[in-house]
């Protein structure tokens, strides 16, 4: 693929209750594989994907929490999370697996409007 | 950019979010979001609040399906599917609320 | 312009597969193209040939072969997503082909707009 | 079926958006002509399941509104809509398909109480 | 005690599937009898033969057959539903059976509880 | 009698109504619902109210895989999924919240 785009993967939910925070890392991996301008920004439910200590045994479920760790290797170094969400569900930028850029809601919106391309799961 | 929500404010929070997020540009209520275009629902001071800095869209067939074709907020734009498709084209990206 | 669609719900148990469709009508009514429509996580459902919906509702499946047929869409099928969900060759409906994440990424670089359906 | 239990149905879902509120009828169909006591009750975006004028042509979807009023037929004659839940949708009994009692979410939860067997969808 | 288990959504893409298959299995280790589990709306696809989830992943499908084998539990698939979702008795799994919504009605008036999983 | 609630409490309305209409009983949270009996989360006033009126347990399996094991309301009791069936027992019935 020639053409390069900014490409913004918002992610919403929470893990394990639903499958597309787990689906929507295979797409953001592709997508950096195909040399596209990644970002990822985590808000509401979503910024509990990043949280640390994720223990999957019990639920019989992969914990595919490592994998946030693992994104820097394929170049995907933009990740955003929304302060107001993270805030309002008692986490702090210690609590979670890997450093980001902390972003309020008004400032998320303007790197919204700045992408080519937005995907939502 | 357009905004497209679906989800019924009442229920979830995604069209809360998204007017929490969303600073200018369009938002367009498809699917159960119609209710909160509807006059008299409980999300009905939030949405008139956001409609200073967004303009806001219904899908008019959604509405009609749900049997609340008659009771749009006033200010809300009734588009049909031929107006969705106009949205997405003169806004340069559209983000889902899912 | 060219549009991509992505759906991320299976047929009949949520709205978005329906509005998918009534907006890929409404662009090709409009003289816009749907280069490709992408079915994702329990999207790849849409695809399934063995779909027998009661007679007096819509046939979602068949609907999305038509519309693949009379105006040259590209369904596709994300075939990670499609193995965790039973949907493979042998149960695939006409029209519809089974690939890889990738084909996504394209529907994004290669198209003016891309338009998310889901839950 | 010997036995006879007080089932009720707990419709919680609008309609259309999701199946669930038709698929939900059918089962309150067949659990009626299994004579068993059966209990509807609307709460949440539920109560919008009974609304009046239904109009599906531009979404394509089949308007299953009218059973509603078909269950009278059925026996099925315990319709329940929670008040708190019909005043937030800013709606009265006037907008509702057939004739319903109004419970408070206390009343509702005790009528709950009450039941052999909970089915929500 | 005699339980009955309502499953309202497919596997993978929610939870419930998981949730419903540990409590029967929790159920059972405790003595207690699993009569019937009933699959409806999307839950009707934790019956397709076809799955094939990722090597490291936990085969849902399978995982019903096994237990439906192993301690004699009914697995029920509704018909309509089924219908509706391209699931017919040449792609069901092993231990499943295609049957009407009598059959989930029966499971709440023969079983001491009835839980329901779902989205 | 026990109401089961599998949805997260900052994005569905779920476990708001839930303790809306249950005046009495147990309520369990399962799956998403768990973040709702995690220290700090925004619902937990909310549902500190509500413990005056019903118990509150939480599956445990279902905190830990969320990472939530370390900071659970005090309170609230903590169950395995054995610990889950043995409430289905001591109630008479369940109601989910789906």
């Amino acid at each position: 693929m020639s053409e390069i785009k900014k490409f913004m993967f918002v992610n919403r939910k929470a893990p394990y209750g639903t499958i597309y925070a787990l689906e929507s890392l295979e797409v953001v991996l592709i997508t950096a594989a195909f040399d596209q301008d990644v970002s990822l920004v985590f808000l509401d439910d979503g910024v509990f994907q990043l949280k640390k200590g994720q223990q999957t045994k019990g639920i019989e479920i992969k914990n595919f929490s490592p994998t946030y760790r693992a994104l820097e290797g394929y170049d995907v170094e933009k990740l955003y999370v929304m302060k107001e969400s993270m805030e309002a569900r008692g986490l702090t930028e210690d609590d979670l697996l890997v450093p980001v850029t902390v972003l309020t809601g008004a400032e998320m919106g303007a790197l919204m409007d700045e992408q080519d391309v937005v995907l939502s799961f | 950019m357009l905004h497209i929500v679906n989800k019924s404010p009442l229920e979830n929070s995604s069209l809360e979010s998204c007017l929490n997020v969303a600073t200018s540009g369009d938002v367009l209520l498809i699917e159960d979001a119609v209710y909160a275009a509807t006059t008299g629902n409980g999300f009905e001071p939030k949405l008139l609040a956001a409609m200073g800095k967004v303009k806001v869209y219904v899908l008019q067939p959604d509405l009609d399906a749900r049997g609340m074709g008659d009771r749009l907020v006033a200010g809300v734009t009734s588009v049909d599917y031929s107006g969705f498709v106009d949205l997405t084209t003169t806004n340069n990206t559209c983000q889902s609320w899912l | 312009m060219k549009f991509g669609i992505v759906v991320n719900e299976g047929p009949y148990q949520h709205q978005s597969s329906d509005s998918a469709y009534l907006f890929a009508k409404a662009a090709i009514a409009k003289g816009h193209e749907v280069w490709r429509v992408f079915f994702y996580h329990d999207g790849v459902n849409n695809s399934s040939a063995l779909t027998e919906p009661p007679q007096d509702d819509r046939h979602i499946v068949n609907r999305w072969s038509k519309l693949a047929e009379e105006h040259n869409v590209d369904l596709v099928v994300c075939v990670a997503a499609a193995l965790r969900r039973g949907i493979k060759d042998e149960n695939l409906a006409k029209g519809f082909r089974i690939s890889g994440l990738g084909q996504l990424v394209e529907a994004g670089t290669k198209t003016d707009r891309l338009v998310t359906f889901g839950d």
